[in-house]
C-alpha cells in the first residue's frame, strides 16, 4: 500500500520539476513544525502532561498517519475529487519535522540524544522505507517506466487497506481502555487539534494557491496524528515518555474519528473556507 | 576431528521491548559481543500485559552466549541504559559448549 | 473475509427489524442443537466412539464452518441465486449451540466445567469476534455509513476466500493422513451426516417459508461442520476427546466433500424439495 | 545507581498445545504470578509431531522467572491439570537475576 | 500465486493429450541440463570460482524463477500476447534437472549424496508443492471442476505477485550489499548469462514449433535463475557452496534485471528470430 | 497423583540455519530423539548477521530434553556433520523435570 502511494506520487513528480514543489516542501515542513509547537503548550499547561508525555504527543499530532491520507485517498477517488498529484511527497516531509521539534521540546539539543539511533529508526523503520522506495521508483522510471508493474500494485492498494485498517480498528479498539488516567483531557484533544489542525492546514492550502480538493487533502494530512513512525522514534529518544498514553490518543480516538468522521468533515471546510475566500 | 572438550560458559538472557532492538544490536556491537540470538516474543510483567499484535505491543528475547566478565559487564551496562525507562529482564544461566574459541 | 460477511449482514440487519428475525433465530439455535443431539447417538453406538469424541464430533457436526459459507455465497454469487440476506446473523447464531449441547453431553451440567474459559474461548475467538463485530458495525452504520469502507472490504473478500481455501485444503490433505483408527466409519459419517444435515436444513428452510436459495443456504450451514471455533471451545472443555478424530472428520472430509461436491448437491435438494412441496 | 547484587532464581519452562493459554494465563493470575513470557513454538513429543501451521497444530513456550517455591507450586498445579489430557512438558533450570525485588 | 499458475497450467494440461506434450518435456529436461553444463565451465574457468560454488551457480542459472515467470505473464496479459498455455508444466520440470546436473558437478555420484534429503527439500518444498498441487488439480478438475473456485485464484494473482515482487526487491537490494568477492565477474555473470540463455531459449522454442509468445516464455524461464529451490537444495547437498555468492547473482541481479529489462527484450528477441528463420 | 519425584535432566540447544532443519529432523530420528521442540529465531555470529526476513537468512533454536549420554551422543554428531559448513552454535544446560519416564 505504501508503495502504491510513493508510486503515485513518484510518477507525479517526475512530471513536474522539482523546483515548482519547492514552495509546497519548505510550507509543509514548516506546517509540520508549527502544529508541534502549538499542541505541546497546550497538553503541557492544559492538559498537566509532564514535559515527555507533552512533547511526544505533540510530536504525535504534527506528524501524520499514512493509513489516513490511504482512506482519503479512497474516499476522494469515489467522490473523484481532484487534488494535487504530488500529496504524497508533503505526506513524506511531513512525516520528519515533527519528530525533530519534539526531540528538542524535551531534551534540549543535548548532544546525548542519540541521534543516529533516532535517525536510523525514523528513516529505516518499515514504513518510511517503502514510501520513499515507492517515490523513487515513480520518480526515476516516469509514467511509462512503471507500466507493467502499475497495474498490480494499484489492484493490490484497496485490499491491503482493507486488511490494515481492519487491524488498526482493533488496536485502537484496545487502546480504548487505558484511557484511566487524563482520560477526558485525551478525548477532548484527540478530537479538537485535528478539527484545529485541519484549519491551518487548508490556510496553507490557499497560501499556496491548491485547489479545493488539494485544500481537504492537507487538512486530513495536518490533522492526522502518527502512530507508528513517530511512536518508534520517540520510544527511542524521549524514553520517560508513556507509550500508551500518545497512541491512545492517536491511535485509539484521532485515527477511528478522522476514518469515521474527520475525511468528510475536512473537504466540507475546505470548500467552505474556498468559497468565502475566492468567492 | 576438533578435540572434543567442553568448557562451561554462561547464557545472558534479556528479554524486552521490540521497539529497542536496533538500539541494543549498536550496543551489543560497542561492548564487542560478536553473537547473539533473537526471538520475537510476548508476556506481561510490572510493566503491563505487552501480548504483541504490532510492534510498540510485543517484546523479543535476546540470547548471548559469553563467559562470565562478558556476561556481567553487558548486564551491567544494559540495566543502567534501560531499566529505568523500559520493560526488561535480565537474567543470567550456566552452560557448556563444545569449542571455546567460538565465543 | 470474516468482516465482510458479517459486514453485509450487518447491514441487511439494518433494513429489517430485529423481531420479523426473531422467528428465524430461534429456529436455528433449535436446529443447532437437535444435529448435535442427532449425530451424538449415532457417533456413539454406531461408530463405538467414548462419550467424548462422540460429544465433540457432534458439537463439530451441530456447529458450522463460515469457509464453506464463504464458498457457498461466492458460487451463489457465480449463479446469482438469491437467498434471505440475514444468513450470517444465523451463521453466528448456529456456531453456539452445538458447544453447550456437545458439553453437557460430555460432561452433564457439572460445575467445575471452566464456562467462564469456554465462553472466553468461544466469544473471544478470533473467527467470532471478526464476524460479531462487522454484524454490529454494519447494524449501526446501516448501508450509506459504511459507503467509504465497504467497497474495500468486498474486493478483499474473494482474494482472503482463496488464500483461505488454498490454507485449509493443505491442512485438510494432512488431516487425511491420521484416519487409520475408526477411519472407514468416519468417511462414511463426513459424507452422510452432511447430506442428511442438508435435508433437516430445507425442512426447516421451508417452515420458516425461505426462498429456494435461502433453504439452500440453510441446508448448507447444517452441512457444514466446524473446524475452528469448536475444536477450540472443545479443546478445553472435554479435554479427554481426541482432536485428531473430529478435525480429520470435519476438516479432511467434510470440508473437502462440501467444497468440491456439497454446495451445488444442497442446492439442488432445496429446488427438488422447493418444488415438490410447493409444486 | 541500583546496587548489583546478584540473586538465584528459577526460570520455570512449559512447552505445551496453543490452545491452552488463555486457560493457562488464567491459572497464572490465581497462582499469583506476575510476569511470564510466551513464544510461538512446534515440535514433537509423545502426542505426535505438532509442527505448527495453524492453531490447534502448534505449540507455546511459556517462561516463568520466580523462586523455588512458586516454580514447585506452578508445575504441581500444572501437571495435575493438565498431564493427563494434553501435549506437555515442564521443566526447571536455575539462573541469576539483579533486582530480586522485580519476581 | 503458485497455486494460481499451477491450476492455468493443469487445466490445459486436461486439454491436450500427454502425449502430444512429450516432445516438449524431453526438450525442457534436456534445455535445464545445457545451460546448467554451459554455465559450469565459464564460473569455474572465467569467474575462478572454487568447484562447489561454480556448480551451485550453474544450478541456479541451470533452473527456473517462478516470481520472474509470474511477471511475465502479467505482461503478456497486458500487451495480450499469446503463448503455448502447458508452459507452467515445463516451468516445474525445468527446477529439476539443473538441480540433479549441479550436484553431480560438484559431488560425482557417490552414494553419501543425501539423495532423499535433498528430494525431500525440492520436491516437498513449499513452492513445488503449491505449483504441482496446481497443476494436479487444474489437470483432474479440468475447465468446468474448478469453476467454482477459478475465479478466486486469478483476482487474487496479481495482488500477491506485487507483495512477492515488493519482498524479492528489498531482498534484493539487501543482497548488492554482498558483492565485494568476485563482484565484477558475477554482475557480468548475471547480465550476460540470461541474455545468452534467452537466445538458447528461443533457439528450443524454434526446434518445438512454438508461437512467437512461447518462444519469448521460454526465452525467459531459460534467462530466469531460481533463488528459493535451488538455494534451499544447494544448501543440503553442496555445503562448501557459499549461499551468499549465488544468491547475490540470481536475485541480487538477475531477477532484478528480468524484471526490469529482462522480459520485453526476450519477446523482441522471439520476435527477431521468428520473423528471420519463418520470414 | 503421579509420585512427584524430580529428576536432573539435560537441555540441549541448538542455534543454527533454518535450511537445515529437515536433515537435522532426519537426524534425532535415527539418533533415537523422541522429542524437540524449534522455534523461529535470528542473529548474528561468525558467519555473518542472519536477521530473517527470508527461509535462507534465518535460524531456528532447537531444544531437546534428554540425559548426559543423549546430549553428548547428538551433540556430538551434530559437531561433526554440520560445523564445518554450517552456521551453527550447540550449548548443554542442566536442569530438572517432573516424570523421567517421558524422556
Ligand atoms: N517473572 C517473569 N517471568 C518471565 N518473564 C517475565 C517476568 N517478568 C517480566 N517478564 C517479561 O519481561 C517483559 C518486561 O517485564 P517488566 O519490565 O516487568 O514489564 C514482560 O513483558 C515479560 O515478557
Ligand atoms: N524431549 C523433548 N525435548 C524438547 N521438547 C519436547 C520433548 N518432548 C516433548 N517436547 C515438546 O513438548 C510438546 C508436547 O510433548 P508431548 O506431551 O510429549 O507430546 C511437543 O510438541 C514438543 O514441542
Ligand atoms: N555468542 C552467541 N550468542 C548467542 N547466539 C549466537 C552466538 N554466536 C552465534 N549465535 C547464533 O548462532 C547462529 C550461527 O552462529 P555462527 O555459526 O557463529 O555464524 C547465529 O546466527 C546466531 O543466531
Ligand atoms: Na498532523
Ligand atoms: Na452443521
Ligand atoms: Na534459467
Amino acid at each position: 500500500m505504501l508503495i502504491a502511494i510513493g508510486l503515485k506520487g513518484g510518477v507525479e513528480l517526475a512530471k513536474q520539476s522539482l523546483v515548482s514543489l519547492l514552495p509546497d516542501m519548505v510550507a509543509v515542513i514548516f506546517m509540520g513544525s508549527l502544529l508541534t509547537l502549538i499542541a505541546y503548550p497546550v497538553l503541557l499547561y492544559l492538559g498537566k502532561f509532564k514535559v515527555g508525555d507533552a512533547a511526544s504527543i505533540a510530536a504525535h499530532y504534527g506528524s501524520v498517519s499514512v493509513g489516513t491520507f490511504a482512506v482519503a485517498v479512497a474516499y476522494y477517488g469515489t467522490k473523484n475529487v481532484f487534488y494535487e498529484e504530488h500529496m504524497p511527497l508533503l505526506l513524506v516531509l511531513l512525516e520528519i519535522p515533527a519528530i525533530l521539534v519534539g526531540i528538542i521540546l524535551a531534551k534540549g539539543i543535548t548532544k546525548n540524544t542519540q541521534w543516529s539511533i533516532v535517525f536510523h529508526e525514523v528513516f529505516l523503520g518499515k514504513g518510511i522505507v517503502l514510501l520513499v522506495g515507492g517515490l523513487l521508483i515513480g520518480w526515476i522510471a516516469g509514467p511509462e517506466g512503471i507500466a507493467s508493474i502499475e497495474p498490480l500494485f494499484f489492484d493490490l492498494f484497496k485490499g491491503v487497506l482493507a486488511i490494515f485498517l481492519l487491524e488498526m480498528g482493533l488496536i485502537a479498539a484496545m487502546q480504548v481502555g487505558s484511557l484511566k488516567n487524563h482520560g477526558v483531557f485525551l478525548i477532548a484533544f484527540g478530537i479538537l487539534m485535528p478539527l484545529f489542525s485541519a484549519v491551518i492546514g487548508c490556510l496553507f492550502g490557499i497560501m499556496l494557491g491548491m485547489s479545493v480538493g488539494g485544500m481537504g487533502m492537507l487538512a486530513t494530512l495536518a490533522a492526522s496524528a502518527s502512530y507508528i513512525a513517530v511512536p518508534a522514534a520517540m520510544r527511542i529518544s524521549i524514553p520517560e515518555a508513556n507509550p500508551t498514553l500518545s497512541l491512545t490518543a492517536s491511535l485509539g480516538i484521532t485515527f477511528s474519528f478522522n476514518v469515521i468522521f474527520g475525511i468528510p468533515i475536512y473537504l466540507k471546510i475546505a470548500e467552505l473556507m474556498h468559497s468565502t475566500i475566492t468567492g | 576431528m576438533m578435540e572434543d572438550k567442553i568448557h562451561n560458559i554462561k547464557v545472558l538472557t534479556i528479554i524486552t521491548e521490540a521497539s529497542i532492538e536496533s538500539s541494543l544490536i549498536d550496543d551489543f556491537e560497542s561492548l564487542g559481543v560478536n553473537g547473539f540470538t533473537i526471538i520475537d516474543a510476548r508476556g506481561k510483567g510490572r510493566r503491563g500485559s505487552r501480548m504483541g499484535g504490532w510492534e510498540s505491543n510485543s517484546n523479543i528475547r535476546i540470547e548471548i552466549i559469553c563467559d562470565a566478565d562478558q556476561a556481567k559487564k553487558i548486564s551491567t551496562f544494559v540495566k543502567d541504559k534501560y531499566f529505568e525507562n523500559y520493560a526488561i529482564v535480565i537474567y543470567i544461566s550456566d552452560s557448556q559448549v563444545f569449542r571455546l574459541d567460538k565465543f
